[in-house]
């Protein structure tokens, strides 16, 4: 009966006697008897570890060897040995929030330095800790925008990642507000088929999910248009080589934070990115450290503008966020200290080369056409195939690849205002990292011939 | 000239400077990456990227030699409080030892390299853990089906709430209210909020727990349902559950069930036979993932049948098999009147994983023991220190028990604040303070199951002295052990400083 | 009662206490370990051992839960020095910056989980590796072949000398001295007389080298060798390196390189073109190997052609390819006239993997440049410090440098070992100390090449600082910052308490 | 050209501009001109770590992912996340030997516990910071005996591991010990056949590298009539159930101490154990850690009785021993604390009990007999084949099983005096740990009946 309790039963026995207890199960005196389980939970009695972590193995997935070719948000990339190690630092995995800031200047520190990275790369002044997801950091800045113009109706591009959108729709139940779908044109949000009606909030992605880069000005004039701010949906790992959200002249930049040393992890723990300017930072969702002085006028950190968290504001807090992604901000402030200014680019930068030469590749096959015609794509690319996606996907699993994503699997059969019905099946969206070399990148071009025939 | 990475000062075992940012450990022209030989020719952002979306300037980050990203980093930790460093009672949030074998469950490659969007015939292994996670969890919380998908308990709090509303909406009814009790936690009534309701607050009777009467009297058909966590954030066993609940159902509303407290009652009772509707379980609380700082966790909403069809999607489930003997296969299914997605694809399942790790190293014997270990700890605290803090309820408290310094701040001015500062020079971390807000000078102490017996007295003691520090006003300086001192909170806000750019 | 493993207060982070020993920490019936289901009946010792044989008490370990293990190392941890936390300028000893990519090679399982006694065809990739490190070592020292099992240059230095000997008994010889020079790592004058030879030191000249003409004078027929490092152990190139070894070469010794000072000149100068016969190599000095706290190193030694077929076998061999389209294939095989094993296995084969992997990342032109920075910032030191120390020798240097403190110390009191102490509140690990011997106060500095510029800086004025501070007698408490201060040595030896169990 | 330097150019010009030089090359003027290597290094350029990686993943080994029946001296042992995670704190991993004590403490107290675990399972009070590993511990502990006894001739049993053997006769060629090698007689050493001239040392395994439990009282007899110090060799696994070398009256025991927490890593890095009376302190090899206070009267701890060695007393040392395998010994401590009393206990317990099923189960079989009589043996035994040990090990390979150690790979084909040319070929030790499930080992016999035919 190995377990992680210390008790003794001597222990159990003396504690009992200092309480007048004579058995464990009066402990629970205060349970109404009626409501006490009073039968095994039916779940298997305890293993030993090296037997759970056979269990564990043994759901290993084949995905996992394949080389990988899916994006749409999440992405294989590069993490080094040295940023696992860090990150995996007992002192940083094992602590709490922190709410004594004496002996937690090493996590605050750390996010400190994560939200000037974050501000830096998406150039607005103002970062926050972390949010949940790339999903729930767009949700809250559209919380933010509603919040901060009073208007509900909020235009979102359906370039925006599917899977984001119906994360937003779920939660508008909630609030109440009003999304309006604004479809994509050869791969870029056509506003004008919005109508001009005052809003909330102008959501777009860049590059949006399909890999098109949007004309952030139009977005930027369609937000001025309606009242509305502008919230764009960054790629981060693009921003490296891509004119800001900020210089865009965005009100908040959102993004998924996954590539900054998170592993693909089949979805999770990710990092939301949020960033806005000045103007809105006590509507700010989540934590946020500033820096300060101790009682010796030492420099040092500590979570600020508390009165906007939902600890103390309870139900007029600007967002119900408590426990949040904090370990994963930390991994991403090490990768990207471990990145630089150099190696942010230089990432973002092969993962456009490698993007361009598999497009390139993939393109002059027989059975392969653009799915956003000639929209300047960076690091990845949707395509429409001559049989569904699906099967390609599989045939390429055999051939050690994957293949990347089924755009069926994020809009459904049906389609939507960024691919429709028709070719919603046969539609694949591929993406790049550093990671691709150009050998491998040449035998997924010829792997995908095959498998298209 | 920016700082020198290779100078230890700043960590504790040698010395007591500030340590620099990043920022001013960068040179440029250093760096650590190294990336893939990739075999391409250089193209850079000039051929791949239109003129009027290039970056005018590479983004600024920090640029460091390998030397001096792990000199910095590793003296960041040697700044920072963890369990893996001692007992770490903060009430409300269940700071237990983690075992490390979940980390060598989420390290696993199988597991770790999935891509979330691969087809389910390649994620298998990933499908079997979801739903077996699943299972138990909807097991020890008496329910029928569950969402994997909210990434903490807020966020499953608000699916809840969410689920409330499609039910409502599918009766035909617009419920405008839910009641949650004053103890309630703060992510309780902003969630409220979010989810487009209006919070009635329900106040403690004098035993610290809802107030029966005052609840029936806010109760109409206008009432949603209630939130509400038990044992309560006091620490304390609603033991009125059934009335409670009852009421509630008796004007058409839902019982939901806040699981942050679950760790006190697993396999003892379960939130479905108490009459809940609606369980939100915190993972990284109860089935030990490490808290990471602030997260990541996990916060699965399990539902009793009479919402199953609206949880979100889509959800991983056990297909037919083809036949007897064929291995189980699975795939995903999206509940018929799915509120939607909560989460950008299927939660945080590295989280998930370790979760089940836990709970299979447990079993159903150890996850009681948990729940009865992790009572008497609290219990035995709450006795011990009984002469030295006032214990406003004082009866037999559940996994946790809130203390107040009040009498203490009276007689010598030392706050709950001060006494907490002081136990760090002890060599504790405090207890959560200022929290439940319904009582002066709360020190809310939860030991957790997993220290031992002599830690619980190693803590008493501490507290015992702190208090008699307190009593001759020796406070106010603490902590004086650690690298920095006490930290004005007051000018952070004051004069905000959010980013290393806002210094200038 | 036991003590409280959840008490931090030994954590430097918040407090100065003395950790409790793990046997202090222990309760009878706490438990760790997990041990896998085994599907065996419950037979005990009585069903296995003869009764004569059996134990009358199970071994007395420490009991502790896993919670308690963690806190122990943990904090023991943060009362720890280390590469990754600042800078370890220890002269002689190469502390450098260890790539963590080195760690990942050696934790992969196909490396770390293959028994050493797995046949051949089992184990190619580990024999493609050692072969592989065998011809990179005999590159960087100009060499013919290579044994890799040394487990560090001490066991290296002993082989180097029992291959001396065979080479000798091999010649019909029977010589009796081995010449060192007095500066001479300790080892080597131990590693000669169990070598089965006598010392003979040579003095080194004012220049800090060896004396010519002195060792003339001791060279006769008798001479089986002379060990040498170059850079001698005062970090000074012995520039008339050819000719001693002419000298000794003409009454018939060997030469032997002591490696342990490679790090100055990888790709510069090689062991072999200086007329090395027999060379040992520190793989945890040169090529990255952390150095553990004490170890695991590697001392491989290689040789010239004419003592190739004296080494310690077996050695992993290339074999010969069926055709030449065939994956290269592996073996074993001992030297003709080999001295038999120096190990139990093969060597510390992982650290020998590590060291690979340090050369494969650096390469030619990254090796080249470790040593031209090695030397740089030594040189840097030497000259920037040269107003506040003696240098006793005051020319270039190489990748290390000697001072003095004898001026100090005479002056104000504090000794070599008064400014180490100094320098550790300053956050620095101190120099090394009291070595070489033939230098009065030496402080022997070796940055490496991972340190930058701004921690050179750092460390010159946190010197200057700490001299001043001789000058004003403040040195005799020193350190202060650390969580403890002057240990007491003598009383360690005069008091003997080896184990826990001698305290009673 | 990515590297861990951290030097820009202008660094280098300006420290070389500091020092008076023109080029980096003018740093090596004293290297005669005629001496530099004036080449590039026959060395690949540098690759950047991936690739690296990559190449080490590629240099896997197909025994690592048999299931492990062999030992001789290096055992599959059950290391738990907990432990690998603890040992591999970068401040234990890149801290040096404790030269300033005030700043390695951790270190040192980790080195303090392991000293007391090593000295309560061998039964002996001293134990030192560790050697290389159990071959090197002997050949110590052979130099010890000698030396405090004066006397040369050193007897050793042949039922100690061939490897060790080899070993110790590789370092008497220096020391000018006569090393006499007594043989064994159904797996134990036959005492009477060596003569009874006066010896140094005695040294025998406990159990024996053919898995045999000696008659340690016999040795203790051996040793005294020729006025020599008994060394044994014990498992120290096994030593978890059996009576101490102390107990038996060892005056040295060492042991090979990588079933505490050491991966099998093809033979290193290993743990030399070394215990002795105290008697011998004076003469201890290797580092000795030992408690004393600091100038507040705390308690702490240092490296003491440095006069033995050879940093102090050079050519008159106990040993040459400097750098040793101190990570491995902290690993040790952790190991053995995660064990604790009845983890010990158990994990010796276990690999009896498997041993001992196994053992009949391959007895029973056609083709296989006994190579020690009917000597009691704890956690292996050899076994003579009708076949090659060879060509079943190469046969078992097949069904994923590493069959054990072929014999004539330690002791040759001739054979030595615990195993006769004859018998050589054809013998097998198996071995079995606590990780060997029922299930597996019968397995493992199924296809070893297989695999004679
Ligand atoms: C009682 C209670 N409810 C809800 C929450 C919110 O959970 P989370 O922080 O995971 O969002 C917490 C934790 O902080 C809690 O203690
Ligand atoms: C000059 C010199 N020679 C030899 C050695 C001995 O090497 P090792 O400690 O690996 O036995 C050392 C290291 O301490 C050294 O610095």
């Amino acid at each position: 009966m190995p377990d992680y309790l210390p008790h003794t039963d001597e222990d159990v026995a003396a504690m009992l006697e200092f309480l007048g207890l004579a058995t464990l199960d009066e402990l629970f005196a205060a349970v109404p008897a009626a409501l006490r389980l009073n039968r095994e939970l039916a779940l298997d009695t305890g293993s030993p570890e090296p037997d759970v972590l056979a269990r564990a193995r043994a759901r290993a997935n084949r995905a996992a060897e394949l080389i990988c070719f899916a994006g749409a948000g999440a992405y294989d990339h590069e993490v080094p040995p040295v940023v696992r190690q860090l990150a995996s630092r007992s002192e940083f995995v094992t602590a709490y929030t922190p709410y004594q800031p004496e002996v937690a200047q090493g996590g605050l520190q750390a996010i400190f330095e994560f939200q000037t990275m974050v501000s830096r790369l998406f150039g607005l002044p103002i970062a926050n800790a972390s949010l949940y997801d790339g999903a729930s950091a767009l949700v809250e800045a559209v919380n933010l925008a509603v919040g901060a113009t009073g208007r509900h109706r909020v235009l979102v591009s359906a370039g925006v990642h599917p899977n984001w959108r119906a994360v937003l729709a779920t939660f508008a139940a909630g609030t109440g507000h009003q999304l309006v779908e604004v479809p994509l044109t050869e791969g870029r949000s056509d506003w004008s088929t919005a109508d001009s009606e005052e809003a909330g909030a102008v959501v777009v992605g860049y590059p949006n999910y399909l890999g098109c880069l949007e004309d952030l000005g139009a977005a930027r004039a369609a937000a001025d248009a309606r009242g509305a701010l502008l919230a764009v949906a960054a790629d981060p790992v693009a921003a490296g080589i891509l004119k800001s959200p900020g210089e865009w002249g965005a009100d908040v930049a959102v993004g998924e934070g996954q590539p900054f040393g998170a592993p693909l992890g089949f979805g999770g723990p990710y990092l939301g990115l949020f960033a806005c300017s000045s103007a809105h930072v006590r509507r700010l969702p989540g934590r946020l450290v500033g820096e300060t002085v101790d009682a010796d006028g030492t420099r040092a950190y500590v979570t600020t503008l508390r009165a906007r968290e939902q600890d103390i504001r309870r139900e007029k807090a600007t967002s119900n966020v408590c426990t949040n992604q904090t370990l994963i901000a930390l991994t991403a402030a090490v990768q990207l200290g471990w990145l630089g200014t150099a190696g942010l680019a230089e990432v973002a930068t092969r993962c456009a080369r490698g993007a361009q030469h598999c497009r390139a590749g993939l393109l002059a096959l027989d059975g392969v056409e653009p799915l956003t015609g000639t929209t300047p794509t960076v690091r990845e690319f949707a395509l429409g195939l001559r049989v569904p996606a699906a099967v390609v996907q599989a045939r390429l699993a055999e051939e050690g690849f994957l293949a990347g994503v089924a755009l069926d699997q994020l809009v459904g059969e049906d389609g939507d205002g960024s691919v429709g019905a028709e070719e919603a099946p046969n539609a694949l969206l591929v993406s790049v990292t550093e990671r691709r070399t150009r050998t491998e990148i040449d035998r997924f071009v010829a792997a995908f011939d095959k498998a298209l025939r | 000239m920016s700082a020198a990475g290779g100078r230890a000062a700043s960590a504790p075992l040698v010395g007591r400077e500030a340590e620099p940012t990043i920022f001013e450990l960068s040179r440029p022209g250093r760096r650590s990456y190294q990336l893939p030989t990739s075999g391409f020719e250089e193209l850079g952002p000039d051929e791949l990227v239109p003129p009027e979306h290039q970056r005018s300037e590479p983004v600024a980050l920090a640029e460091v030699s390998e030397r001096d990203l792990v000199g910095h980093f590793t003296r960041l930790s040697h700044r920072q409080y963890s369990v893996d460093l001692g007992a770490y009672p903060l009430g409300s949030c269940t700071m237990k030892y983690n075992p490390k074998v979940c980390d060598a469950v989420a390290a696993l490659s199988g597991l770790s390299d999935v891509h979330p969007a691969a087809p389910a015939e390649l994620a298998q292994g990933w499908l079997a853990t979801l739903t077996e996670l699943e299972r138990a969890l909807c097991e020890l919380a008496g329910m029928a089906a569950a969402t994997l998908q909210p990434a903490a308990g807020a966020a499953g709090e608000l699916t809840g709430l969410l689920l409330m509303r499609a039910y409502d909406e599918a009766r035909g009814e617009r419920r405008q209210r839910v009641i949650i009790p004053d103890s309630a936690h703060g992510t309780n009534p902003a969630s409220v909020t979010l989810g487009g309701y209006e919070v009635t607050t329900v106040q403690s009777d004098e035993r610290g727990c809802v107030d029966v009467g005052a609840l029936r009297q806010v109760l109409d058909d206008d009432v949603a349902g209630m939130m509400l966590t038990n044992p309560n954030t006091l620490g304390l066993f609603e033991e009125d559950i059934v009335e409670i609940a009852d009421a509630v159902h008796e004007v058409g509303g839902l019982m939901y069930y806040d699981g942050a407290n679950l760790n006190a009652i697993l396999g003892v009772v379960r939130p479905g036979d108490m009459g809940f509707d609606i369980v939100h379980l915190n993972l990284h609380k109860t089935f030990a993932t490490p808290h990471g700082g602030g997260g990541p966790g996990a916060g699965p909403v399990a539902v009793a049948g009479h919402l199953a069809d609206f949880l979100p999607g889509p959800r991983a489930v056990r297909l037919e098999s083809a036949g007897p003997d064929d291995p189980p296969r699975y795939g995903w299914a999206t509940p018929a009147r799915s509120i939607g997605r909560v989460h950008g694809w299927h939660g945080n399942a590295l989280v998930l994983a370790r979760a089940l790790a836990y709970i299979e190293v447990h079993g159903r014997d150890g996850l009681l023991r948990v729940a009865e270990r992790a009572v008497l700890n609290a219990n035995w605290l709450r006795r011990r220190l009984a002469g030295t803090l006032a214990v406003p309820f004082d009866r037999p408290c559940m996994h946790e028990v809130v203390f107040s310094a009040a009498p203490v701040h009276k007689r010598t001015g030392a706050s709950a604040h001060d006494v907490a500062k002081g136990l760090i020079d002890e060599g504790f971390h405090p207890p959560t303070v200022a929290f439940p807000l319904i009582v002066d000078d709360a020190l809310m102490v939860e030991p957790t199951e997993t220290e031992s017996y002599e830690t619980l007295v190693a803590l008493a003691e501490a507290i015992e002295r702190v208090v008699a520090r307190a009593e001759r006003h020796e406070l106010a300086d603490a902590p004086t052990t650690t690298p920095v001192r006490r930290v004005d909170e007051a000018r952070a806000a004051r004069m905000l400083i959010p980013t290393f750019d806002a210094r200038r």
